[in-house]
């Protein structure tokens, strides 16, 4: 893989900064080009699919129509809304002609159905095989649990090569790393979504359970793809109680960066809400910490409410 | 509308939901297991399964009911109901049905209100500039819901972390954004 | 005088004669141009029988048998079915219209199909008129 | 291209002196075709030399008129006009018969039902009727004399399966008289019904209601057991099957092992799991499956044993003091005749691990229904008490999860399992009767407790032993680290989600057709339903017969059932096989298809449509047996007359008796 497309969405460049820096950073480190599509609009979200059916075919359609038009083959998606946005509405089109006919005149663009759409989980798993196999030198030797949420397990046709009931994906990508990935209960979990801010009281007590369960099994971290899920499980820890409070939550990109030896904050780790600093130096450049060790001085190094 | 229906209780709402999703309420054989999975059940006055049920009498009263619950505005999407449903059916997609249903009858009760005005400040947002941009968005949604308070201790150190830009971002082809929106609306007022 | 077409029926002994007898003893009427020919099963009707039946100058053929799943010799229906599909092409070949030959299943319950079943075909062949001149000239009838 | 031959078999047609003889029945045909009119008409065609109607030809001097005509004029066929042959046919060829005319040169002309009730214009309906009465001449014409197919009947039932079904129908048509070979695939008959604790509704110890059967059938003079055997190869036909049967090596000689049990007392190989105690148990390389196992006689895991494998250990040998065992025991073929057959394979249980939203089958406490019946029999691996599989632990909170599998179009099967419901109860009493301060939860979708006693037992584990049943199915099961497995399910009734957490999951598992029933069923010619369960001839009036003449069935192996209606259906069976020992041969229609070796070029159409595979490879050889040549020929025995091989012969080699090429362009042509 030398180059490709690129979709970073509305949240990579506000709440979800980090997973913007380091996709861009490992791809750098990987020799893989990454073309972001010019002029991409949002995909909706949440919000156009709740409200309106063809609204939320609509906008993805542009994003693809303009991919296609600009040359991009693939492109990857790092948010896992987005990808499962776009990646739901080449399906859609693909079975419907009647659906595809009527967009392609609400958007006035055409789109022939040839783009594939990339995740997190399977970009990086092709990174940490591919362009950074010889590049991962800092194992981390940590507990990692991944965390897959909804839209990176589910979703019919959508998620492909994955058992929902028990993904896998990141495992790899973990191991890679230099990492233990923990079996755990809660992985793919719902952690209350888009209710962020209209549902709060859902999300606090949803995330706060998938972090106590990946704390319960010795988890030093979670890793993530999706954006959403990391400010419902970074942001709103200091709403939580002592169970899901202090547990860094990281997304796989940055794990992998960490692992190429990558400066932390060139990777975002400095812009969550819940410090990743001790996790963020490698076991190597920590001396002859072991993981539990090193979850012991997170603990104390992370104060509950700043 | 389908001119054949697969019961004769099927209603015309169920009988919209089959044509834009391809589920068949008549097939739900209320196992509960949507139910039993969703994570915001909690949340909800009426259960997943009692929605599909509620789809399947074919009875306005029910239908009423149904469309005016909170339920329908605390569903995730997260999608543990379609992935289990020994059925193969797609609650989930039925749920988006229903909501846009319910705002097109204008029947969304007082206590989803938050969740709606967080949609269409979302959505106006994106006509707007083409993108998300959490300043107006979050300003919209505080205008609209005067809850203006909340998680305002968040910003500051979005702010600081780099995760909240000042200058929205606008895209070249805006204009051919809110074509889509304009378009799409009429489906919606139909 | 008003064309009568004469139809000739390839029909399973099990399923669609037995239907056949039902309408009988049910006192259905039906239009009398068609002439029965029983055979074990569907499974038996050579494509031939079927050309022969026009070469003999029948205006059209009717072949019916047991329901798919039902059959009395467990898939020779569904034989009939399979070749069936090929022999359309055989006909578009021998330039019999395809429209001659009707396919359909009675079971032997259903009395009522099998009445509806001839007079809709013996309507249809009546539309559609003769199947040849010849066959008109050397008409008996 | 095929031709026809239009004027087919001249000399015989030119010999041909044909009666016909109409019916007016009564009024019924009279009324509306002009009988005098189509027997003048009749009398017309070459070859009719007599052409007569009456009032009623069914009637015994109606009858006399064609026995006397057929004795005055030699006539060599004959056509009745009249009703369905489906009414008469049988009536009026036994009259020919002792007339002395080969009742099949004697058809019939459908004149009633097919002509006059169902057309009311006179002229119209004679007509019709003279040319159904013309098709039936050209037809007699060409009618060949056959002779019913008469095949001996060896009166020996093989039963295939020795599980409750298999030894009810064994045990029954031994006491109707016959002789029974009954093949068992384990080393012990017994079934599933030996591993079970108690039986629903009545409690009764499973054991104790089997083992006397068990032994019944093993000391039976007319029963021979065939166990740690299987079905390799049938051939023949109703009647006279001849089926071999691999014996498997069991490396003990059952003629010198007495059943001591010194050998498996001393096998060093102790942690195999045992398949009876659903692997809650272990047992040796030398084992019998259970205590009570008939024979009781052991057998040697060749996968495991270390002698076999390696060649190391020996022991059993040594300590066995009647020198039964033999390494070097093989697998034997051996040859089984027999009239009829039973196929009683039975069941098993789905595989959960598709779930894996319940543990995937990784989940030591999730249990199936059939590792619970092993905990809580008093013979099972802990002595009846409740464990944990994980740490032994008694739990103090179980959950039944009903449909597990079953009624699942997505991940399992569609249909209800039937016997699920009754066990769950059955689980949820027993171990609220074992475990005093425990909850049993059920997770139920409805209960279904269709049979004598069931309803008010299903009551009994609800009010009188607390079972807690909740309406809703289950989302989902996970392990804490605590060790407490939760269980996510609903309670639909009040309509919210309910989580338990449980220290055991009780899984009630889809019941589903045993591995390999599915190649049993083709070696007898057994259809199947897409879900693998044995095709019975007819659902409603023929649900113990298969399409395959002569092969009966009997248990689950033809659909989920339960003790009593296994037991029932394995009565039926057998007193359809005792019904085919009861005459000495079989008499059938004749009507059969034929090979002309000689045109045939074997293309195998005809092997490829056969449903009865009664076509067949056939290889001619001179005398000195060099192969000449391959052709196709029909078994008689198996062959039912559908004609389907006759249909797609493409050299024009394969007819059908009674249904002839010439026979039926004969008739097409009359048509003319």
């Amino acid at each position: 893989m030398k180059a490709c497309g690129y979709y970073p969405g509305c949240s990579l460049a506000g709440g979800g900064v980090e997973l913007d820096l380091s996709i861009r950073e490992v791809s750098k480190a990987a020799g893989v080009d990454l073309r972001e599509i010019e002029d991409w609009n949002c995909c909706g979200a949440t919000a156009a699919h709740c409200l309106n059916h063809d609204l939320a075919v609509a906008l993805p359609y542009r994003v693809l129509s303009l991919a296609e038009e600009q040359g991009l083959a693939e492109v990857l998606a790092p948010c896992a809304a987005c990808f499962s946005r776009l990646k739901g509405t080449n399906l859609r089109l693909a079975r419907s002609a009647e659906l595809a006919g009527r967009v392609r005149a609400v958007v006035g663009r055409p789109y022939g159905g040839g783009v594939k759409i990339v995740n997190v989980n399977e970009f990086c798993g092709r990174l940490a095989a591919g362009g950074l196999k010889d590049k991962l030198s800092k194992p981390l030797g940590l507990k990692v649990a991944g965390y897959y949420g909804c839209l990176l397990s589910r979703g019919e046709g959508i998620v492909e090569g994955e058992d929902p009931e028990n993904p896998s994906a990141m495992d790899a990508v973990i191991r890679a790393a230099g990492c233990e990935p923990v079996s755990w209960n809660f992985s793919t979990e719902c952690c209350g979504g888009g209710f962020s801010m209209s549902k709060t009281e859902a999300v606090v007590e949803l995330s706060a359970a998938v972090l106590a369960d990946a704390r319960a099994a010795g988890a030093d971290l979670v890793v993530t793809g999706c954006p959403m899920c990391h400010s419902n499980l970074d942001m709103r820890q200091r709403s939580m109680g002592s169970e899901g409070r202090g547990m860094p939550v990281l997304y796989l990109s940055e794990l992998l960066g960490l692992a190429c030896g990558l400066k932390p904050e060139a990777l975002g780790l400095n812009r969550h809400f819940t410090d990743a600093g001790p996790i963020a130096s490698p076991l190597s450049v920590r001396g002859e910490r072991r993981p539990s060790e090193c979850g012991a001085s997170r603990n104390t190094s992370t104060p509950g409410g700043r | 509308m389908s001119a054949h229906a697969l019961t004769n209780r099927e209603s015309l709402l169920a009988a919209r939901i089959r044509e834009e999703t391809g589920v068949k309420v008549a097939e739900c054989y209320q196992c509960g297991k949507c139910t039993a999975g969703c994570p915001m059940a909690r949340w909800m006055d009426i259960s997943p399964n009692q929605i599909m049920r509620n789809l399947q009498t074919g009875d306005e009263a029910d239908e009423n009911r149904l469309l005016s619950c909170q339920a329908l505005w605390h569903c995730a999407g997260c999608l543990t109901c379609t992935q289990r449903c020994p059925k193969g059916l797609d609650p989930a997609a039925v749920m988006d049905v229903l909501r846009e249903a319910a705002r097109r009858r204008g029947t969304v009760p007082a206590s989803a209100r938050k969740v709606l005005a967080f949609h269409e400040a979302f959505l106006k947002t994106v006509e707007d500039f083409g993108r998300m941009n959490e300043w107006p968005l979050v300003a919209r949604y505080k205008l609209a819901t005067g809850d203006l308070f909340a998680d305002v201790l968040l910003a500051p150190e979005m702010l600081l972390k780099g995760k909240l830009p000042i200058v929205p971002h606008a895209i070249r082809g805006r204009e051919e954004v809110r074509r889509i929106f304009r378009e799409s609306r009429k489906k919606e007022k139909r | 005088m008003t064309f009568e077409p004469r139809i000739t029926a390839f029909v399973c002994n099990w399923c669609t004669y037995a239907g056949a007898d039902l309408t009988g003893t049910s006192r259905l009427s039906y239009a009398p141009n068609i002439r029965i020919v029983k055979l074990p099963c569907t499974g038996r009707i050579d494509p031939l029988f079927v050309l022969k039946a026009f070469e003999g100058g029948a205006d059209a053929v009717l072949i019916s048998g047991c329901h798919p799943g039902d059959c009395h010799y467990a898939s020779g229906n569904y034989h009939a079915r399979r070749r069936w599909s090929l022999f359309r092409k055989l006909l578009a070949f021998t330039g019999i219209d395809e429209n001659r030959v009707f396919f359909s299943w009675v079971s032997a319950a259903e009395g009522q199909k099998f009445a509806n079943l001839v007079n809709k075909v013996t309507e249809q062949v009546r539309a559609a008129g003769p199947f040849g001149e010849r066959n008109l000239a050397r008409r008996r009838l | 291209m095929r031709r026809f031959p239009k004027y087919v078999n001249a000399g015989r047609a030119l010999m041909a002196r044909i009666g016909v003889f109409i019916c007016h029945c009564g009024e019924n045909i009279g009324r509306t075709v002009d009988c005098p009119a189509a027997a003048a008409e009749a009398a017309k065609l070459p070859g009719v030399v007599l052409s007569l109607d009456y009032k009623y030809m069914c009637s015994d001097p109606g009858q006399q008129m064609i026995n006397k005509a057929i004795a005055e004029k030699l006539l060599t066929g004959a056509v009745v006009a009249a009703c369905s042959p489906r009414m008469h046919e049988r009536t009026f060829r036994s009259a020919a018969a002792q007339a002395g005319l080969n009742p099949y040169l004697l058809e019939m002309a459908n004149v009633r039902e097919h002509c006059s009730w169902v057309h009311s214009e006179r002229a119209a309906a004679t007509a019709k009727a003279n040319d159904l009465i013309r098709v039936m001449v050209e037809k007699v014409r060409r009618n060949k004399a056959l002779f019913p197919i008469r095949v001996p009947v060896e009166p020996t039932a093989l039963v295939v399966g020795g599980g409750i079904a298999g030894i009810q129908a064994a045990l029954d048509i031994a006491a109707g008289g016959g002789k029974v070979v009954l093949v068992e695939r384990s080393p012990s008959i017994g079934g599933h019904m030996a591993r079970l604790s108690e039986t629903f509704p009545t409690l009764d110890c499973s054991q104790c209601i089997l083992t006397p059967r068990m032994v019944e059938a093993a000391s039976h003079p007319d029963i021979r057991l065939m166990t740690y055997s299987e079905v390799e190869a049938v051939e023949g036909f109703v009647g006279s099957f001849e089926v071999t049967v691999r014996r498997k090596a069991r490396y003990v000689d059952p003629e010198k092992c007495t059943g001591c049990g010194d050998c498996f007392n001393k096998c060093p190989l102790k942690k195999i799991p045992s398949e009876f105690d659903a692997g809650l148990g272990s047992r040796r390389a030398i084992y019998v499956p259970f205590p009570q196992a008939v024979p009781n006689k052991p057998v040697i895991d060749a996968a495991n044993c270390t002698m076999l494998t390696k060649g190391k250990c020996g022991l059993c040998a040594k300590v066995c003091a009647r020198g039964a065992i033999d390494y070097k025991d093989q697998d034997r073929l051996e040859k089984v005749k027999a009239g009829a057959v039973v196929l009683a394979a039975g069941f098993e249980l789905w595989d959960h691990s598709a779930y894996g939203e319940y543990g995937g089958g990784r989940l030591k406490d999730v249990i199936d229904g059939f590792a619970f019946e092993r905990l809580a029999s008093a013979s099972g691996p802990t002595g009846g008490e409740i464990r944990r599989p994980s740490d032994g632990s008694e739990p103090k909170t179980v959950v039944f999860i009903q449909c597990c599998g079953s009624r699942d179009d997505k991940k399992g099967k569609g249909y209800c399992s039937k016997i699920c419901c009754m066990y769950t109860a059955k689980h949820a009493m027993l171990y609220r009767h074992k475990v005093h301060d425990g909850r049993a939860v059920v997770f139920y979708m409805d209960v279904r407790a269709a049979g004598k006693g069931y309803e008010e037992f299903v009551r009994r584990a609800i009010e009188a032993d607390g079972a807690e049943y909740v309406r809703g199915r289950v989302s989902r099961v996970y392990r804490r680290r605590d060790g407490k497995l939760v269980v996510k399910g609903a309670d639909t009734l009040v309509g919210r989600p309910m989580t338990v957490e449980a220290d055991l999951v009780v899984l009630a598992d889809a019941m589903v057709p045993r591995r390999g029933a599915e190649k049993l069923a083709q070696l007898f010619g057994v259809g199947c339903d897409t879900d693998g369960f044995y095709s019975e001839a007819h659902p409603k009036l023929r649900p113990v017969e298969t399409a395959a003449a002569g092969v009966f069935l009997a248990g689950a192996c033809q659909a989920p059932k339960d003790i009593p209606d296994s037991v029932a259906q394995a009565s039926a069976a057998a007193a359809k096989a005792l019904g085919l020992f009861a005459k000495p041969e079989l008499e059938r229609e004749p009507v059969i298809a034929r090979v002309n070796k000689n045109l045939c070029v074997h293309c195998r159409a005809c092997i490829n449509a056969c449903p009865y595979g009664a076509a067949k490879d056939f290889e001619i050889k001179d005398r000195a047996g060099k192969l000449l040549r391959v052709v196709a020929e029909v078994n008689e025995g198996l062959c039912q007359g559908c004609g389907t091989c006759a249909a797609v012969c493409r050299s024009n080699s394969v007819d059908l008796d009674g249904f002839s090429d010439e026979q039926v362009c004969a008739q097409i042509a009359a048509l003319e």
